[in-house]
């Protein structure tokens, strides 16, 4: 989370993208140079289904403002059927966060292909400005982790 | 039913069917009732008890006490009967070793709820025709049974046993509960409301571990939260956030697996109504992925173990109201 | 405490360009644990390998992170490149800072503060990076090739000529494929089956290759090197190994009106047969949906002629199991169905024709022995319309939304070979482009019309309507004259888009390979590794992959055997080592990782284990069969205690890339 | 004895929190108690105690000890310590004010701990004597009268009017800072109050507990008892009763990386938690019979060795009430009994 | 405010020497120079790397080396891994020292001293040999039998060679379990070593080492007609605070990083058998 008075909000946010498919297509986004926003940091995974809770609950707790978490589309698994169990344990995770009064716009799960490269950066683009709109996650901070 | 129970226990000793027992025993009061093991005869004669307070789940004792030589006799409510058959899906448990005997369920009673009341120095209870006769050294107080009955209690899912070798007293029925109306209650709250709830609720916790270790569902060997190496291990609530990321964890690594026994938050010091979050994971997995009660059955995938190419996406968790 | 060096790579200018290289290896040289911090023009030549190996040498450093382009271009490079300087190649991580950072950003202050994050929790990462060691595997020394046509054949004969064994398994009761049925191949017009046929034969005679024709893959289990095979050898109740393909049965047969498929349906074949002459296993193979014998139990004249007694009836599909080191997919394509193009009545006329169906008519083997004459009334055409892109390139869910590729040239050659052998017939071809890149396929395409007068009309046919006396009333618009044109065709030739096999996608389940979304398997690198499916041991073989002509399909076969060949030659092959393990102490055996686990690489095991009381235990515990496991990751979060853990995507490993980026 | 009328407390409290901070135990809505700051409009609870002790006050469950900043080979060492600021804590029960002095003996001894005694030196304890004892007190047993607290200054009750008297100069600064509003009474029907409450205090069930069989020496006699493997069979190993205890005071040290920078931090631990004491290379308490046996045995025999007999529990019963399991101090008291 | 214990002092590691296999003595100084504080022999320290972890160690260096402090610490967990991969001039903070320490001017004083050693066990023990040998005068017969898995598992090899071996005011026995090429020395377990050489009754033992080594010496000095109230050894138990607060290290009612670590086994006797 980075406040700057002058500044406009800028949030953090975290992308978990599977090996296969999303971190393939962002780096297609790269190699076609589509723009998105540098909040967003990608962190390699083998398979979206390799995504614990407790990452993201991590990175909203070191002072995420929000986690997107990019797979494989449903069918398309390399692993055949990690993102159907990625889209159960998201679902009900999401549901719990937002039980919980977790601001539910923070957290997202997107399938994207090797080959959607457009879809990667317009996703992120996307997801940004939403986040961007609820300002930093105060909810799920950890105190002591923010930056004095 | 105490009686019929400490004669059966008594009846397969004697015969050598089990060789422990376990069951509850008799407190210093009328309802700190202990979960006990008895070997003998004499023991069930002099301590053990089954009334109003003998509450406590005691499936979980069967994990490390179903590995010792001989078979244990276990007195089970029907709730705790959803727990040794989720325990006996996930291996943990030696079914021959145990002996079940099915005995009817509560509704218990909740002590604190009766010094709720400003009944205190309470020397015994009595229930008549759902009246509760309190004797205490201040005198004698009375309270509406129902007003004393455990939460878990009163939102009962269940008077069935799942689970049995023999059974005392009628089968029951599997009840149209009303256990998801709280859960409801707060899902129709803005999220700001649902904030601020669970915010008050959860700064209450002291991290004791209670939930944890009476947790039927909480067999692990080693937990994550206690464990060095896992990245999360945490021992006090030292920031909001760690009773957060304990609670939620801890609810996620039980979802699809806890049989809503209840036990958490009678065991709660600070009475947070901790299983409202593991109902909340019941009622999604029931809306998203159809009716699922762990528990029910020993040989059933649990949701988190399985998928349909057709399941919702999470969005679903978006798009679902407004905030 | 580790010691980590960081090399950060200029890319030439496509990182240094947004990122400011030397601000990122100073940043990082402050991180816990970096002794070294350099930056290169390319590290990913070889004098920049050697900068990292010889700091590694220099500096005994027991990590690297490379800050460069995507792990998937350059992991491996530089992983060898640590192991050649003595460091366990998994020592190394990757911080992406070109496809995720200086190609996406342009101001240069933020994207070089966001290469330093990403550097920073590659750092972070490689400090819990432990040293892997990949497991050996051995390799069963046979490969299997699932379809028999061109390029399967070409694929296992190739294998076999390097002296392995190889399998075909093939659907049909021949080899051959769909270039069995082809007359002529562009662009140089010499007879398919002249140059098909003898391979046919030679894979038949190759003491190597075992053909399983008439027989379909039902299961598929292992992994690379180790991959054991479910064969369904369907009942064709005809005795292989006694048969002589005389063909005396399927003259005999007295049911023999069976559509013949060979021929497109333009004929019939009896219910025993041989599917065309040079059929290989030249076998006779009886039609169950046909056969009376088999149907009523009444009939049985092709046993009683048969001198060898080859004929079955009782004969059952078998299955056999077999192991190979290598699959090579080759499953081949189809035209497309065209029932939903009413627009050009196919289903209502029979002389509207797809190409393939005109390959037939205009072959010397087939129906008309090689006389071109119109299915309906055995006429000859005077007026032929070729239609092409029909489903091809199409955005409407009707079609496919890519190029079939053959199209153009194929219908040059039938335009071309029409126009030579009946120079009195007129022919038109409607098409959107025409597209002939490929050795001598313009000048092809150019003779076509400039030698052979054919009209090349860019324009949409709108409607095909079929009229009472018999011509074909053919509705265009020729987009470059901007005029409604009306044709009255004799025959009407579409040019039907081409797609996967339909048995493609169960085969792609069963492989645990990817395919994309038109059913075509995709490659494990669109540029770099066109002939291999991601799932290692997995090859692709021909237009299973993507749309492909006769010789790019042997090109690719040839490819896709030689990769196969590589891998058969291994005695045994280096597993991957970032596979899930489980901590025996910890695991519950509670069995939730098993369920999750797409390769049944869980299994469970009663281990004695001494407990703190000092009595010993038996408890089940989970065990990961790591020449299984792929590496996914679904068991770590399906175990709630956390026993289940993944090598070089540990939980530690990510929760410290998650803390470095929150930083 | 100077007093002031019941209904009068909330201006008594007004006037203490208007010049520093003040801790009064209040009822929360699920039914417990616990101590809030003082604001305007809150009421006193009528609960007998607070569901956790007051021992938060001077031991708080964590607190920073040390903050490090690391920078490639080299650490700075940040002191974190601040004077504490005055504060009040009233109505603390007689049985939590003698766990002050309790844990006074451990964080005052040499070397004292200077987090603990920097709290202590600013907090005024004033006591509150209690007039409904529960069935689970047990006070007495350590021979603490419930009627009669200490404290730095106790407060009495007759029902109509709260007394108060000092025992201490910090006490006497107390009531002088709010002398304004209180008036010398009449303490008859105090006295009646209490001797009422003295009644009570003898007829409850646990009246008869006494500490006559433990103590320092007692040792051999307890640490190899056959009792340990019963009492300690349905124990959770759960920390509630550790932590709701006043006197218990195990502590663990760890470090909490923020990510730029390290804070050390000291929280509660339970001695009934599997891995508080284990090492790389073995644990001296393998079994949760052990873990169980080394609370009682702290709290009964090794601590009274240590601080010329007394004990180390005040017979507050909150882990009477609130073990999961009702396991607890009195029950091992008479099943170890030796007469 | 006063100090407080729980705040640490920085110290640098000024050397690194790999006596062993798993075993590295680290010397440590305060950043200003010189030893961060003093202590007596068989006193410890709690040394940390801040988000790593703290541990207490024992003092292996002797008071009399007036320039800095030694610890020699064998690789077994998380802190020690961290600190074997230290390198020279890292910072690690320190704290101590703590406990009692070897009554080298009180009941030791004028005695006949046998120091036994196992292993590791010699590290608390360097300190009171070097302190004893700095002080010669006020010791009577020196005697040291230390023996270890093989030669090179023998801590501080080169110092007893050097200086110990060399010194003829001491005698030095050294055994290894198990024969090894390049050691012509005794090899042998050392409780059976101790038996073998026989040490008059009249001297006061010191033993350290693994718990089992520690319980055959003890046995095999009561045959020899040693007397527990001859014999001190050190203990170790998990700690966190260092002076008796945390509430974790106590065996019965002793707390060893206060009360001990250095006991009479007299003393350990009366005590649950806790350790």
């Amino acid at each position: 989370m980075q406040v700057n008075e002058n500044k406009e909000f800028q949030p953090l946010i975290v992308a978990f993208c599977c090996n296969w498919c999303s971190y393939a297509g962002a780096d297609l986004a790269g190699t076609n140079r589509l723009n998105y926003p540098d909040n967003i940091k990608i962190i390699r995974v083998p398979c979206s289904c390799r995504v614990n809770p407790m990452f993201i609950l991590r990175a909203f707790q070191r002072g995420a403002d929000g986690v997107i978490l990019c797979g494989c589309h449903p069918g398309d698994c390399h692993y055949t059927s990690g993102n159907y169990f990625t889209r159960r344990r998201m679902t009900l995770l999401f549901s719990m966060l937002d039980f919980l009064g977790i601001e539910r716009d923070r957290t997202r799960v997107e399938w994207v292909s090797a080959a959607e490269g457009a879809k990667f950066a317009a996703t992120m683009n996307e997801f940004t400005e939403a986040v961007k709109k609820l300002g930093p996650n105060r909810r799920l901070e950890d105190l002591r982790c923010r930056k004095q | 039913m105490q009686e019929a129970m400490i004669n059966k226990a008594k009846q397969l000793l004697a015969d050598g069917i089990v060789d422990r027992v376990i069951g509850w025993k008799r407190g210093e009061f009328v309802y700190d009732i202990t979960p006990a093991i008895f070997e003998t005869a004499e023991e069930l004669e002099k301590d053990f008890v089954y009334d109003d307070f003998t509450a406590a789940n005691v499936s979980k004792y069967l994990v490390k006490e179903s590995k010792k030589e001989g078979k244990i006799l276990a007195f089970l409510k029907p709730c705790d009967t959803y727990s040794f058959n989720q325990l006996i899906k996930e291996h943990r448990v030696v079914r021959e070793n145990v002996y079940i005997v099915g005995i009817p369920g509560g509704p218990k009673l909740d002590a604190e709820k009766i010094k709720e009341k400003g009944i205190t120095g309470i020397l015994s209870v009595k229930n008549e025709n759902y009246t509760l006769k309190i004797e205490t050294v201040y005198g004698e107080e009375t309270m509406p049974f129902y007003e004393a009955v455990l939460d878990k209690c009163a939102s009962c899912k269940s008077k069935k046993h799942m689970i049995y070798d023999e059974l005392l007293g009628e089968e029951g029925d599997v009840l149209d509960s009303n256990r998801f109306d709280m859960v409801e209650k707060l899902e129709n709250m803005t999220a700001q409301e649902r904030y601020d709830f669970w915010r008050e609720q959860l700064s209450k916790c002291i991290r004791c571990n209670a939930c944890r270790n009476v947790c039927p569902a909480c067999t692990c060997e080693k937990c994550v939260f206690d464990n060095p190496d896992s990245g999360i291990e945490n021992k006090a609530p030292a920031d909001s956030f760690e009773e957060n990321m304990f609670h939620i964890i801890r609810a996620f690594h039980v979802a699809g697996r806890c049989t809503d026994c209840g036990e958490c938050s009678r065991v709660c010091p600070q009475n947070i109504p901790l299983h409202l979050l593991n109902r909340k994971f019941i009622k999604d997995i029931n809306t998203f992925y159809g009716e699922y009660q762990a528990g029910e059955d020993t040989t059933s995938r649990a949701p988190l173990n399985e998928y349909k190419q057709s399941d919702c996406e999470a969005n679903i968790v978006h798009e679902r109201g407004a905030e | 405490m580790q010691r980590i060096g960081v090399f950060v790579c200029h890319c030439g200018t496509n990182i240094a360009a947004t990122v400011d290289v030397k601000a990122v290896a100073e940043a990082l040289g402050h991180e816990p644990g970096v002794i070294v911090s350099q930056d290169y023009q390319y590290m990913c030549s070889e004098s920049g390998q050697n900068l990292v190996k010889n700091a590694i040498k220099e500096h005994n450093l027991t990590g690297v992170v490379v800050c460069s382009c995507s792990p998937r271009m350059h992991e491996n490079t530089f992983r060898k490149a640590a192991a050649s300087a003595g460091l366990n190649p998994y020592l190394v991580e990757i911080a992406n800072i070109r496809e995720q950072c200086s190609w996406i950003h342009k101001d240069i202050a933020s994207a070089t503060e966001k290469a330093i994050i990403l550097g920073k929790a590659a750092v972070a990462k490689v400090h819990l990076n432990a040293p892997l060691t990949a497991g050996e595997s051995p390799v069963v020394k046979r490969a299997l090739v699932i379809g028999g046509g061109i390029a399967g054949i070409q694929t296992a004969l190739d294998i076999a000529e390097a002296g392995f064994d190889v399998d075909i398994v093939e659907k049909q009761p021949t080899i051959g494929g769909k270039m069995a049925q082809i007359d002529k191949t562009f662009p140089t017009l010499d007879c398919a089956a002249c140059i098909l046929t003898p391979k046919m034969v030679e894979a038949s005679q190759n003491e190597h290759i075992t053909i399983h024709s008439y027989s379909e893959v039902s299961d598929v289990k292992g992994f690379v090197g180790n991959f054991t095979v479910t064969i369904k050898k369907k009942a064709r109740f005809v005795d292989e190994t006694k048969c002589t393909g005389c063909g005396l049965c399927t003259e005999k047969c007295p049911m023999n009106k069976v559509p013949n498929e060979f021929n497109m349906g333009f004929d019939n074949r009896s219910a025993v047969y041989i599917p065309f002459a040079q059929a290989v296993p030249k076998v006779a193979t009886i039609d169950p949906n046909y056969c009376m014998m088999l149907k009523t139990g009444k009939c049985g004249v092709c046993s009683k002629v048969c001198s060898v007694g080859a004929i079955d009836y009782k004969q059952e599909d078998k299955l056999i199991e077999q192991k190979y080191g290598a699959i090579v997919v080759a499953t081949g394509f189809n035209p497309i169905n065209l029932d939903k193009y009413d627009e050009f009545a196919y289903n209502q006329c029979p002389d509207v024709v797809t190409s393939l169906e005109l390959e037939r008519l205009m072959n010397a083997a087939g129906p008309n022995g090689g006389t071109l004459l119109r299915p309906s009334d055995k006429t000859h055409p005077h007026k032929i319309v070729f239609v092409q892109c029909v489903g091809s390139r199409c955005d409407d869910s009707k079609g496919k939304p890519y190029c079939s590729k053959i199209c153009c040239m194929y219908t040059a050659k039938h335009a071309m070979l029409i126009r030579e052998k009946y120079p009195d017939t007129e022919v038109y071809v409607f098409y959107i482009d025409v597209r002939t890149p490929g050795k001598n396929f313009d000048e092809f395409y150019r003779r076509a019309v400039e030698q052979y007068n054919v009209h090349y009309i860019k324009g949409m046919v709108g409607k095909v309507t079929p009229r009472s006396d018999g011509k074909i009333d053919v509705q265009a618009s020729d987009l470059l004259a901007n005029e409604q044109l009306h044709i009255d065709a004799d025959m009407v030739v579409l040019a039907a888009a081409i797609e996967p096999d339909k048995t493609a996608r169960p085969l792609a389940t069963m492989l645990t390979t990817q395919m994309d979304t038109n059913d075509f398997f995709t490659e494990a690198h669109p540029k770099l590794r066109p002939v291999e499916s991601a799932t290692a041991g997995i090859f692709l073989s021909g237009a299973c992959q993507g749309p492909k002509d006769i010789p790019e399909t042997v090109a690719q076969a040839s490819a896709a055997a030689a990769k196969a060949i590589g891998l058969l030659v291994k005695n045994s092959i280096t597993c991957n080592p970032c596979v899930a393990h489980s901590d025996e102490l910890m695991c519950n055996g509670c069995s939730s990782c098993e369920k999750v686990c797409p390769y049944g690489a869980i299994t469970y095991i009663d281990k004695e284990f001494k407990m703190p009381d000092r009595t010993v235990a038996i408890r089940r515990v989970a065990s990961v069969n790591p020449a299984v496991c792929q590496g996914c990751g679904a068991c770590t979060v399906a175990c709630p205690s956390g026993a289940m853990d993944l090598n070089g995507f540990s939980n530690s490993q990510i929760i410290a890339e998650v803390d470095a980026i929150c930083k | 004895m100077l007093k002031i009328s019941l209904d009068k407390l909330d201006k008594l409290f007004e006037a203490v929190s208007a010049s520093k901070a003040l801790y009064v135990p209040t009822d929360r809505e699920d039914g417990g108690a616990e101590y809030r700051k003082y604001e305007s409009g809150m009421k006193l609870s009528s609960a007998l105690n607070t569901v956790r002790s007051a021992k938060d006050f001077f031991f708080p469950q964590t607190e920073n000890l040390v903050d490090f900043k690391m920078d490639g080979k080299s650490i700075e060492v940040i002191d974190v310590r601040e004077e504490a600021e005055d504060f009040v804590i009233f109505g603390v029960r007689a049985c939590d004010a003698r766990s002050f002095t309790i844990l006074d003996k451990v964080f005052l001894a040499e070397p004292v701990d200077s987090y603990y005694k920097n709290r202590r030196e600013h907090g005024t304890v004033v006591t509150m004597a209690c007039t409904r004892p529960a069935e689970t007190c047990f006070c007495g047993t350590f021979g603490i009268d419930a009627a009669s607290p200490e404290g730095d200054a106790a407060c009495y009750s007759d029902g109509e009017n709260l007394f108060i008297e000092a025992h201490n100069e910090k006490g006497q600064k107390f009531i002088d800072s709010v002398s304004s509003l209180l008036e010398e009474g009449d303490t008859s029907k105090l006295e009646e109050t209490r001797s009422k409450t003295r009644e009570i205090l003898k007829k409850l069930p646990l009246a008869d507990l006494t500490t006559d069989s433990f103590g320092g020496d007692k040792l051999n006699e307890y640490f190899n008892s056959d009792k340990w493997g019963v009492l300690s069979e349905s124990c959770l190993g759960c920390g509630t009763c550790t932590f709701v205890c006043p006197t218990c005071q195990c502590y663990d040290i760890k470090d909490f990386n923020t990510g730029h920078g390290i804070k050390r931090f000291r929280c509660w631990d339970s001695c009934m938690y599997s891995d508080f004491t284990k090492m790389a290379h073995g644990n001296p308490r393998l079994t949760q019979l052990e873990r169980f046996r080394q609370r009682f045995m702290h709290k009964l025999v090794y601590f009274p060795a240590n601080n010329n007999g007394e004990f180390g529990c005040v017979g507050c019963g909150r882990c009477l009430s609130k073990c999961p399991i009702s396991m607890n101090i009195v029950k091992v008291m008479k099943a170890l009994e030796v007469k | 405010m006063n100090n407080d214990t729980l705040i640490p002092y920085i110290g640098v590691v000024t050397d690194i020497r790999q006596d062993t296999p798993d075993v590295k003595t680290f010397r440590v100084v305060s950043p200003e120079g010189g030893k961060v504080f003093e202590h007596m022999p068989g006193q410890c320290a709690m040394l940390s790397i801040p988000g790593v972890g703290e541990a207490m160690f024992s003092i292996t260096s002797s008071p009399t080396n007036k320039e800095f402090m030694e610890f020699s610490i064998k690789k077994c967990g998380c802190l020690t891994t961290w600190l074997h991969a230290m390198d020279v001039g890292q910072q690690i903070t320190i704290r101590g020292p703590y406990g009692n320490a070897f009554p080298v001017e009180t009941e030791l004083k004028g005695k006949d001293l046998l120091f036994i050693a196992g292993g590791i066990g010699l590290a608390p023990l360097r300190s009171v040999i070097n302190y004893v040998r700095d002080n010669r005068a006020n010791y009577g017969d020196v005697q040291v039998i230390y023996g270890s898995r093989s030669k090179d598992d023998l801590v501080d090899y080169q110092e007893i060679i050097d200086e110990w071996m060399a010194d003829p005011n001491i005698e030095v026995d050294l055994t290894i379990d198990n024969p090894q090429d390049g050691w012509d020395g005794h090899v042998g377990f050392v409780p059976n070593y101790v038996k073998e050489l026989n040490p008059s009754v009249n001297k006061t033992v010191l033993v350290c080492g693994p718990p089992i080594m520690i319980k055959f010496t003890l046995a095999g000095l009561k045959e020899l007609g040693f007397t527990e109230t001859q014999v001190y050894t050190t203990m170790e138990l998990r700690m966190k605070c260092g002076v008796g607060k945390c509430g974790r290290c106590n065996i019965g009612n002793k707390y060893v990083c206060k009360d001990g670590p250095v006991f009479r086994f007299d003393q350990l006797g009366e005590l649950p058998d806790e350790y």
